[in-house]
């Protein structure tokens, strides 16, 4: 773990984000596994030190753009668990008044330019709303959060390479959390690091251990300032794991093929981001552990309200089918 | 004789094919593993040179199909979604559907792009869209969309062994339908549609998921005394267009039924060609029924909602026979 | 009034709005120079922030486009050829065609992609290709292809103001078409077909560079004494349906006329239509005539022979109307 | 210039082929001057060296893919002279029928894959081709042509990646002439040598001098073995000019605007590929130089006699349209 000169207040913050991703995601694993939530669910799980680390960073009214693992992205900028937990629930309540579901979370309130089923699908947006923001004179930077395996697709190419060469506030963060699917993300590049990428398009390439907070934190912010400053984008890998499956209900789903040494889920569990940070929190005496069980209860509460506000919510009406269409 | 599933039909279907043609080789996303069932257990048999993970690059890896085709191999290319589709669209239109022409016949293209179309996982518009009307105004790309586990088997087999590009889409929600699969080898030849239920008052034509809903419908209708004849057209491009002129010169009565959203979709074509071929045989209106235009939602309710339902198209049966006043 | 011509009025649309809203801006490839000769001047005047020259890549500069209009801005995105947007088929479809729907109708897109479509250059199947028809297909996509240097000034302004995403598609062959444009503002609402001529034994519905071989068809029949009505549809997305029917209303034939393939496409949707909602008005089977089902060839010889002509538009308004024996 | 230890021979095997291109290329841009070519035409002149020094490291049975700017492709790997320039002209004994044009000639019989009007649209097709070598066992290499601007193409990306991954005997051959279309190179990337995106895909990135053939030949080789032997794919970088405009007609088309500095027009001129050769040779006393004269009016006269040919061909007869369709 990095040691960090943060004042506790931003320590604090990290892991209150980070622990608002786990408890939301673990209670949507729950409710995927009780057959309550329709549709495909990707858990954020084992990786919110980089969603959290990354956010923090930023300011309310810069912009994200997110992939088909999204939940945590939403929290980390701020998200509101009922409105979340309701779309995944499919209400009207929900984000998206149940018309996006869990790949398709946006709160353009907060600046989540949203979710994104296609694979590398957020980059371009992303990288238009840094264009925004430079055209703009604003000092807004763009945030574009894509796993490995979209760092193999054209978007990845196209986009980084537009923001660089107009020199636009974006930050791209890769989520290397060794997979794509079922896929190694070493079986699908001849490199091991994907920031290498980032010589080819002229901008910094930044490898970050994903799963400390604390060194994520701080490779997002120097990007940030980077980018506010007018010095163009910043690529950054952080090494990361999915303590879960690619999706929920995989096993069954892969009829019992294996594709993750034993190994590896270990060395996941042992990295764990949030018990990391925890574990920090506590040895360095920095918040009293019955401060830091307050904070999970408050959350762990809020999760359950947030199910219990989706539960109670209603389901969108038939008529809806024809809103939010043309202006 | 044994009833299999839709799933386990397109497995044998390449099981037989990889087998009697070495040749035929599988590449994609996730197909060693079998992402899509599909494809499940080809690479313990067939192994790393015939079963090829690729990077999540859809247009280089179906611009890889087509150099592969043209160069002596019959590639099955498994892109796991009908959108995913969209962004291998330059390579399928302006090389795999034009090459062959282009070059004055210089070369022939043996090659089966691979997706899965439709609605049914309530996974939200990027995985839940109906792509094949985009495919069939491609001139020289054969689209076929199979209803029962009969029809793909004997279909994916015809599409293996023809020398043209065939886009090949699973229906998402049919992958667990059973029927029966004859146990000795057949083949279907393309472009050859099949009265699924005969009948004389009303002909409904289908494809895929609503062959069944256009079933469904007929059976309620039956109640009424109402006939109807239900065309599964099995092969979108080239279709079997004297099957249906033929039915409409009995029935005198035209409904077609689509998944894809209306304008310019396969429900338009259809309804055209009776329109302009069989106009005199029509004794009402020619009648569309498609998905409602707008994006598919999530909520597994909207999303239902969108697509056609037995009882619309039950109404729409009424409606061209006059038992029932338009809405 | 002036006589001016297509490219100009093109040229004055992106001037007047480009002053008008300082939210406008231009993005593409080679927008400064002005490969696309509409574009011209426009970096003088307007400089390098609201002139954007971009790397060659469809894809990240449509996404940009999407993220630009979600977040403020009213860009215009130059990808030259209607073929281009096949690299961009995944941001238009997936982003622009559906993010306000899928979100909930958090945001709007003010956002117009402006491509040149159809043959006329003599330049190969991939220079020459008709999209329209897959742009109508998405739901929630406008789409424009104007036929005369008023009607493109005017049509194009309304989509900048529009703020939903625009396929704005110049025809190809129409650059140097000649007409009157006035020299005050004005704007065509978007949807609003127009009579080029009024007539009343067959309505000929077209758009584009048919709409000029429309009218040299009717010119050539008025010989016969047959009085052919056209209507230039303007918009393809949302149509003139009323304007259609009525003129069906009127004359009881009606014949579609599309440069695109025919499966799937413009014309099906317009027979479609009226044969669904005009069927007791017509006295005739609706007729279609499109481009042959083969990619678009480069012998100018054969890409004349591949696209409607007018003696083609001619036999099949003699054909619905009888006076000719279908061949 | 290198000095190089190649045999007599191979020189002139590299000379020959390249005053091939030229004089061919130097006969198209006059015969479009005059009008007599339909189209648009992009001529290789000036980037001979490229295309002769890789073609000449091939066999004939290697294969090749190419782009718009493709005359100089085919001619290197041997193409005939009558059957490119009938294409030209859009007649029946072209390569293509008449289908293809300036932007499609494919010769199958030679390896030469296609020309493609698509900036990238070659890549993922060599991918394939070498895809196919790899699996049939044979020792044939691909090779993918492409220009500076199609490097920021997502096809780029992909294929390079693809090819990485799978390990194909894949040499992609990066034409950087400094200018896509009116755009510097530089402007549209922020870094100065594409070779070094080699290094993202793992693969080795050389930069060779485009003009000087002696300098491509060896270079190319080492690539050609390489891939050979199994060691996967290699990105080429030459750096060359185009001596003339981006396509044929441009002056007139662009009305009078320049893009291009004097001083670089001279340098091209300085680094005449064809010049450079021409001198080395004589300098170094290879070939007396009546020997190179008696050539290069042999080479004269073949394009003379292709002219005539072309000339003295038939136009394709319209009912060709629907031939070359499915198989
Ligand atoms: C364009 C596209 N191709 C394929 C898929 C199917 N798919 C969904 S997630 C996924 C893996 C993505 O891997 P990565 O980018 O590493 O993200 P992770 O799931 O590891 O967070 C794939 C292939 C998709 N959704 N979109
Ligand atoms: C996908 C696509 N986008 C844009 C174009 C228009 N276009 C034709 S050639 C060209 C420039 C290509 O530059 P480069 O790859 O460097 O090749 P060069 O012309 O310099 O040989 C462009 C933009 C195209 N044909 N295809
Ligand atoms: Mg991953
Ligand atoms: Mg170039």
């Amino acid at each position: 773990m990095t040691v960090t000169h943060l004042p506790t207040e931003k320590i604090l913050d990290l892991y209150t984000r980070m622990l608002r991703i786990r408890r939301f995601e673990e209670m949507v694993g729950k409710l995927f596994a009780q057959g309550q939530l329709p549709g495909f669910v990707h858990l954020y799980i084992g990786e919110e030190a980089v969603g959290a680390g990354v956010c923090a960073a930023l300011r309310d009214d810069d912009y994200i753009t997110s992939t088909h693992r999204g939940h945590g992205h939403v929290i980390a900028k701020g998200g509101d668990f009922n409105r979340m937990m309701a779309e995944l629930f499919g209400r009207q309540t929900g984000y998206c008044k149940g018309k996006g579901g869990s790949m398709h979370i946006a709160d353009f309130e907060i600046g989540m330019l949203g979710a994104c089923g296609i694979v590398g699908g957020g980059l371009g947006v992303a990288t238009g709303a840094g264009l925004s923001a430079w055209y703009r004179g604003t000092d807004q930077v763009s945030v574009a959060f894509f796993g490995d395996g979209a760092a193999n697709e054209g978007s990845f190419h196209e986009a980084l390479n537009l923001a660089s060469t107009l020199k636009l506030p974006v930050i791209f963060v890769c989520e290397n959390n060794q997979y794509g699917e079922f896929t190694p993300a070493i079986h699908a590049m001849n490199i091991t690091d994907i920031a290498q990428r980032a010589a080819g398009y002229g901008i910094p390439g930044v490898i970050v251990d994903g799963t400390d907070a604390l060194a994520v934190y701080p490779a997002a912010a120097a990007a940030v300032q980077r980018a506010r400053q007018g010095h163009g984008p910043t690529l950054l890998e952080a090494k990361t794991h999915r303590r879960g499956g690619h999706a929920e209900g995989e096993i069954a789903f892969l009829a019992g093929q294996d594709y993750r040494l034993p190994e590896e889920v270990q060395a996941a569990a042992a990295s764990d981001p949030v018990i990391r940070l925890h574990t920090y929190i506590v040895e360095q005496g920095l918040i009293p552990p019955p401060q830091l069980e307050t904070l999970d209860q408050d959350i762990t509460g809020s999760v359950a309200a947030a199910v219990e506000f989706a539960r109670t919510s209603p389901e969108p009406e038939i008529a809806s089918i024809y809103e939010d269409t043309w202006v | 004789m044994a009833r299999k599933t839709y799933i386990a039909a397109i497995n044998e279907a390449l099981f037989e094919e990889m087998r009697r043609d070495p040749m035929v080789l599988l590449i994609g996303e996730d197909v060693r593993i079998g992402v899509f069932a599909g494809t499940r257990g080809l690479h313990k048999e067939f192994g790393d040179k015939r079963v090829l993970d690729t990077p999540i690059s859809e247009l280089a890896v179906a611009g890889a199909g087509v150099g592969a085709a043209a160069t002596g191999l019959r590639p099955v290319v498994d892109l796991m979604f009908g959108t995913f589709l969209y962004l291998a669209f330059d390579q399928i239109a302006n090389q795999a559907g034009a090459m062959r022409y282009m070059f004055g016949g210089q070369t022939r293209l043996p090659l089966v792009y691979m997706v899965q179309n439709g609605t049914g996982a309530s996974a939200g518009h990027h995985h839940s869209q109906s792509v094949h009307q985009f495919f069939m105004n491609m001139p020289l790309i054969k689209v076929i969309m199979p209803a029962t586990p009969y029809d793909v088997k004997g279909l994916l087999k015809a599409a293996i062994r023809d020398d043209n590009p065939v886009i090949f889409l699973n229906h998402l929600a049919l992958g667990g339908q059973r029927g029966e699969v004859p146990d000795e080898e057949y083949l279907i030849p393309i472009g050859q549609g099949e009265i699924k239920r005969s009948g004389s008052h009303v002909t409904v034509c289908s494809v895929g998921l609503m062959v069944h809903h256009s079933l469904k419908a007929a059976k309620e209708l039956e109640k009424e005394g109402i006939d109807v004849e239900v065309i599964d057209l099995r092969t979108l491009k080239p279709w079997d267009e004297a099957l249906v002129l033929h039915s409409v010169a009995k029935t005198g009565r035209f409904v077609a039924v689509d998944e894809g959203h209306m304008v310019c979709g396969a429900a338009s074509e259809w309804a055209a060609t009776v329109a302009e071929k069989a106009f005199h045989d029509l004794k009402a209106p020619v009648k569309r029924v498609t998905s409602k235009p707008v994006p598919i939602p999530f909520s597994p309710k909207l999303e239902k909602a969108v697509v056609p339902s037995p009882e619309e198209i039950a109404d729409a049966v009424r409606q061209v026979l006059g038992t029932r006043v338009p809405a």
